[in-house]
């Protein structure tokens, strides 16, 4: 049969593909009846809820749960001593210390003890009986402050080998990256700048809080509904953190309220599958807004160094940058990605930067939406842009000068195939909104950002019903619309209405082992899976066809929703539909059903280039954000409307990041802005329209040509805001959140 | 602790629950009443995910208490629409993609829906100040505020 | 927990009066249901004061507007009696919270909330608003200012209600205006706050003014100095630089996660200035 | 051979070198030779790593055939959100 079966790009005319067709969940999330994660019950179901630290730091002397247990309702309370400890998997480990402290809580909201009862208000009254005695060790909160000797301690001996001797036992690995020779480089420049920036921990700050409904019985098997980025993730976590078998616990994804990242692991699942497993009753659990905040996954907070030197025209000679991110409690800030993706928008001789994950007394970070690139990104773009306008250059022919391109060997290593940033910036250039006139107070600016994006396991079954329509199943819950874009690349490769193919997300037990919805990941990889099942489909659907034609399997063709017989027998036989063939599937062999289960390799890295005009009120140092363009490389855009969705979203939370997000520690190490009235995410009013500009240049390792988008929206606004708020002020701002104290604080000191 | 018993009205049907003294509407709704569309994104008025209106008037079911209830008429996103005809916010919601995740979907819908019985033709920052007690983190407001503004259009030009 | 659901203020009175807990006042709960969610009130009873019919109603009194302690922000936004004499007190009360929250919040609870940041407070200060205060000794009259003692504290005794607030009579060429400053645009906790409030005589001299600041203090002040800045004046440029320093001068404020000592001075100056002007202009004064 | 580039903090674990030469047609045996010709990479290579060949980033796939000529980058593990 003549199928191309390569996961190459080829140009092709697109039906359904570039459409705006209606999402499949969308009456269902308009009425109210889409099933998030707090909206299950089960019969006989246990309230459950968790006491935590009220201590920045502090060694957990003992436990005394008796008065707890004791009272009427109470079924069962759980502590780090019931869960088994993990000792050949630091990873697992460090998720299940997170999960539920042991010898020490390492940050304020750290989870101690757990209670389920019959009610709210008896888990409630239960857990001011849990008597907890806790010695207060000094905390530290600051990622500057914890690298520095005589810092206090959370962990001895986690550093890894390429930690240098003499470091703070909080200084946990190095990162280097880069080519060339700085110093030769910045002897070539007519002017070198050093600045430090500092960024502060956001929150993902999806609306949907975490919950979970967990169901195990004396039989050891189990089911879990929860809502997460990666019900396999879940499955497979917890199973190890409860000692039992993957294929004993079922997950089912709930509808996800947005995650960002922050749903890319767990906190709640394995605690609540511990009280059910002790009770032998499902056990619901969901977090309140302060649990979220508190003692979920933010991003890093991040002090960084930069050096970088320019010759008058605006050739970069050469760039340095020194990151320091503190990821809370555990190892793993993000500073590795920061570390890569920081230059990585540039074509540079000499570039290197270095990164240092540290450990402080704050709650586990968790993936925020290309993690750790936007604040790199920021300090980066920050310098390039005050060099470019000391110059008196335009910022965007700097960059354009500057620009990676195919062939550029890039700062992280690796030699660029085509990239879309030079097809972003023109298109920046010539937007109407680059000549647009500025008033008084007002700045414009400029950024660029780069996210790498990624493949990972996947699994797509595509099955043909009797009547002709199509189901397919995937393992990625729906986070921003990707049901309807399956539906749509099945419907193309398929040659049917976009209407007549539904997509499901399964559960564990239904399909392989799926990497979580993480990455930019899912258009592409289980895109290019979907497509590929509906090519094995099409592949038996030829089969039957040649079955009842009498004919040879490969005199089979597939156009347009039907077989053809192609070849000598082109004309002998008239094409049978995808309809004709499914009504005698049970007459030519059986149901028919394609599958593709891979790892897909190969995305496509992403750029963007965002343009922001602000207005800064000179009396007040209030920022308000006037007018916002998102030029991003989307690939192909499967679905125009979820991928400016994504730019704008992305942009959104890039704005709420430099202007006023921010965890705010006290000096006794207690979060002080546990809610949504001091976390200041942006509201409706605070924003324009966040005008968007979709560039298409194909990512050869996709059919479709698709990359990933998710991500990389968030990497330039920080910069972006940052370059327009300084120019506005007139002086420089290095630190974010650029709330209104620290912008007048800066117009005081010109 | 004895339960109050409230009698109401929950999208014009006639409805009694029991609830704790201390338990907010949001909770009588969910977990008495089984509707679970409205949601607890914050449980302090923040994020307006469980709007819902009382007596016509749009207000944080999780700022209310359930016993506040009695003799009341609310109204939720499960009786927005009538019967198999979604309410044209509802349909624009759907045609401008102006939901991601959609938890705060329904908080929106709710809201934009008293916006629009109050001020039939809002602007576009009338609009954006009416629901700034809305969070979304998916959107970027910009398509809900297009949904918004096309279906307060339609709704004018049908009436 | 115990849900009183009173008809009449006698019945309230007697109902706060008999019960020896924690026995709260419910008017909009926009505040209370916070403070028990967040295991910062944990009750013995709340008694809801919705169903009192009085207490829902914006009526004249003496020239000028009693406002039910239940009347919340949205009705008195609809109101337009009261829209005309004060608006100052109407966008003050108007910015407390979100759409959702003005269904609910009412004046005389941000009163008794006794925040130092309370968006009505200030402009009611400055109005010259008295509160009505019930209890069983009878009926008491006291100046809004003297309600709140510190954050979270109140001189109301044992027993006592705020049934009413009452905004005296608005005369000719007289005007008030609110202003805040939040971070965002809406859904933000006041950083500063300041009202204005004042009366010009025929070619536009101020005749009588009241300046009250928010959350630069432990209580709203009224600040004197401020007001004569502009009384006898045109209200002019170099008025205004006087009232602003005199803001500045009497703020007294807090660094905290919402402001700086510094931004909440300077800004307490800059509001008054802006908030001057918007009350002169809606007085009929010249721009 | 091919020719493969690390990142600077692991030189330490190759003798200061940031390019070594492995003798290696696939992904399975680049990590293998990597990790017994510089057992100081084991860490490392076991935390998790990405490889770009070509440009194109791979997590995972063993048998990902590597050119003599291709051009062959050790990365940090990439995740996302």
């Amino acid at each position: 049969m003549a199928l191309d079966d390569k996961q190459q790009y080829q140009t092709r005319q697109f039906k359904v593909v570039g459409t705006r067709v209606k999402r499949p969940d969308g009456v269902d999330k308009v009425t109210g009846k889409a099933r998030f994660g707090a909206d299950m019950s089960a019969p006989g179901m246990l309230i459950a809820h968790v006491l935590r630290s009220p201590h920045a730091h502090a060694r957990i002397k003992s436990i005394d749960t008796s008065a707890a247990e004791a009272l009427p309702g109470v079924h069962g309370v759980v502590t780090r001593a019931d869960f088994s400890e993990i000792t050949d998997d630091d990873f697992t480990a460090d998720i299940l210390d997170n999960c539920m402290a042991g010898d020490k809580a390492l940050y304020d909201g750290h989870a101690v003890a757990a209670v389920a009862a019959n009610s709210v208000a008896v888990a409630k009254r239960a857990l001011k009986l849990i008597k907890v005695d806790y010695e207060v060790l000094p905390h530290v909160t600051d990622v500057d402050a914890a690298m520095e000797d005589g810092a206090p301690v959370l962990h001895d001996g986690r550093a890894n080998e390429t930690v240098p001797e003499g470091m703070s036992p909080n200084v946990l690995a190095r990162y280097e990256f880069g080519h060339g020779d700085i110093e030769a480089g910045l002897a070539k420049a007519d002017r070198v700048i050093e600045r430090t920036y500092k960024t502060e921990a956001t929150h993902q700050g999806y609306i949907e809080p975490h919950a979970c409904l967990a169901s195990m019985g004396p039989d050891g098997q189990a089911d879990l509904w929860c809502c997460t980025q990666g019900h396999y993730m879940v499955r497979n976590t917890c199973a190890a953190i409860m000692g039992m078998e993957q294929g004993q616990l079922r997950v089912t994804a709930s509808e996800i309220g947005g995650g960002f990242g922050g749903k890319t692991t767990v906190f709640l699942e394995p605690v609540a599958l511990a009280l059910s497993r002790k009770t032998s009753r499902p056990v619901k659990m969901v977090m309140s807004r302060s649990e979220v905040l508190r003692a979920t996954g933010p991003t890093a907070s991040s002090s960084i160094d930069v050096r970088i030197g320019m010759t008058k025209d605006g050739q970069i000679t050469a760039a340095f940058a020194e990151l320091r991110y503190q990821g809370g409690a555990y190892p793993g800030s993000p500073v590795e990605f920061g570390s890569m993706s920081a230059f990585a928008p540039y074509d540079l001789e000499n570039v290197k930067t270095v990164g240092w994950d540290v450990v402080t007394n704050r709650p586990k970070q968790a993936a925020y939406r290309a993690p750790g690139a936007p604040m790199a990104a920021y300090a980066v773009e920050s310098a390039i842009d005050e060099l470019a306008k000391g110059f008196g250059l335009d910022p965007l022919a700097v960059r354009l000068k500057n620009a990676a391109r195919e062939g550029t060997k890039a700062s992280y290593g690796p030699t660029f195939p085509a990239i879309g940033l030079e097809a972003t910036l023109r298109a920046a250039k010539d937007h109407p909104h680059w000549a647009a006139p500025l008033g008084e107070n007002q700045g414009r600016g400029v950024a660029c950002g780069f996210w790498f994006n990624f493949g990972g396991d996947t699994c797509v079954t595509l099955n043909i019903t009797p009547d002709g329509t199509v189901t397919v199943s995937e393992g990625n819950p729906d986070i921003g619309g990707s049901r309807a874009s399956m539906s749509m690349m099945a419907a193309e490769e398929l040659g049917i209405p976009y209407e007549q193919v539904r997509t499901i997300v399964a559960d564990t037990g239904s399909l392989g082992q799926n990497e979580v919805t993480d990455g930019s990941r899912v258009t592409f990889a289980v895109g290019l899976a979907t497509i590929e099942s509906a090519r094995a489909a099409k592949r038996e659907m030829c089969k039957r066809a040649a079955m009842v034609w009498g004919i040879e399997e490969d005199a089979v063709k597939w156009e347009d929703g039907a077989a053809h017989p192609a070849g000598e027998n082109a004309g002998k036989h008239p094409p049978m539909t995808l309809k004709e063939i499914a009504a005698v599937a049970s007459n030519t062999g059986g149901p028919i059903a394609g599958h593709h289960e891979a790892n897909p390799e190969g995305a496509g890295v992403s750029f963007a280039t965002h343009m922001v005009d602000t207005e800064v009120d000179p009396e007040t140092g209030a920022v308000k954000i006037l007018r916002y363009t998102v030029f991003q490389d989307a690939g192909k855009a499967v679905h125009p409307d979820y991928v400016e969705g994504q730019f704008q979203g992305g942009a959104v939370q890039g704005i709420g990041w430099a202007l006023n997000e921010e965890y705010i520690y006290g000096d006794d190490g207690i979060l002080q802005n546990a809610g949504f009235l001091d976390y200041r995410i942006p509201v409706a009013s605070d924003l324009p329209m966040i005008d968007t500009v979709i560039l298409e240049i194909p990512n050869p390792g996709h059919p479709y040509g698709v990359r990933g988008v998710g991500e990389t929206s968030i990497v330039p606004p920080l910069a972006a805001v940052a370059n327009s708020v300084s120019e506005a002020a007139g002086v420089r701002l290095t630190q974010l959140p650029m709330s209104p104290p620290k912008v007048l604080s800066a117009l005081h000191s010109k | 602790m004895s339960k109050i018993h409230i009698t109401t009205s929950v999208n014009g049907d006639p409805t009694e629950f029991l609830c704790e003294a201390d338990e907010t509407l949001l909770d009588a709704l969910r977990d008495r009443l089984g509707m679970t569309g409205a949601k607890e994104g914050c449980g302090t008025g923040d994020c307006g995910a469980c709007s819902v209106t009382v007596d016509g008037r749009l207000v944080c079911s999780c700022l209310m208490l359930g016993a506040e209830a009695e003799g009341r008429e609310i109204g939720t996103i499960e009786g927005m629409a009538e019967g198999d005809q979604l309410h044209p916010l509802q349909r624009k919601f759907i045609e401008h993609a102006a939901l991601q995740c959609g938890i705060c979907t329904p908080g929106l819908l709710v809201a934009a829906k008293s916006l629009l019985e109050k001020h039939p033709d809002p602007t576009e920052e009338e609009a954006r100040y009416w629901l700034a007690g809305n969070l979304c983190r998916c959107t970027g407001y910009d398509k809900i505020i297009r949904a918004v503004m096309d279906a307060a259009q339609e709704m004018r030009e049908a009436s | 927990m115990q849900y009183l659901a009173p008809t009449t203020v006698e019945e309230a009175v007697s109902a706060l009066a008999a019960h020896s807990g924690d026995c709260r006042l419910l008017a909009g709960g926009t505040d209370l249901l916070v403070r028990m969610r967040s295991d910062m009130a944990d009750p013995d009873a709340v008694i809801d004061l919705k169903r009192i019919d009085a207490l829902r109603q914006i009526n004249p009194e003496d020239g000028g507007w009693r406002v039910g302690a239940a009347v919340s922000g949205a009705e008195m936004g609809e109101h337009e009696g009261l829209v005309a004499d004060w608006p100052g007190v109407v966008e003050a009360t108007n910015l407390i919270g979100s759409t959702q929250v003005q269904g609910r919040c009412t004046m005389a609870g941000n009163l008794c909330n006794a925040s130092p940041a309370a968006d009505s407070v200030p402009a009611m200060v400055a109005a010259g608003a008295v509160a009505r205060v019930v209890g069983p000794d009878g009926t008491r009259v006291v100046p809004v200012e003297e309600i709140p003692t510190g954050p979270g504290t109140t001189s109301l005794a044992k027993g006592e209600l705020i049934d009413a607030i009452i905004l005296p009579e608005r005369g000719a060429r007289s005007s008030d205006a609110y202003l805040r400053f939040i971070p965002r645009t809406e859904m933000d906790i006041a950083v500063v706050g300041c009202a204005v409030s004042l009366t010009l005589d025929e070619d536009g001299t101020c005749t009588a003014a009241r300046v009250s600041l928010g959350a630069v203090a432990p209580t709203v002040l009224l600040v004197p100095e401020a007001a004569d800045a502009l009384i006898g004046t045109k209200v002019d440029d170099t008025a205004l630089d006087a009232l602003a320093a005199a803001c500045s001068a009497a703020a007294k404020p807090i660094d905290d996660k919402r402001g700086t000592v510094d931004f909440r001075v300077h800004v307490a100056g800059v509001l008054a200035k802006r908030a001057a002007k918007i009350a002169k202009k809606r007085a009929g004064g010249a721009a | 051979m091919v020719q493969v580039k690390i990142w600077g903090s692991l030189a330490a674990m190759t003798d200061d070198q940031t390019e070594v030469k492995i003798d290696a047609a696939t992904l399975r045996e680049l990590l293998d030779g990597l990790a017994g010709k510089y057992p100081g990479l084991r860490p490392q290579l076991d935390r998790g790593v990405s490889v770009a060949i070509d440009g194109r980033i791979y997590n995972d796939s063993w048998f990902t055939p590597i050119k003599p000529d291709s051009e062959v980058v050790l990365l940090a593990r990439l995740k996302g959100g």
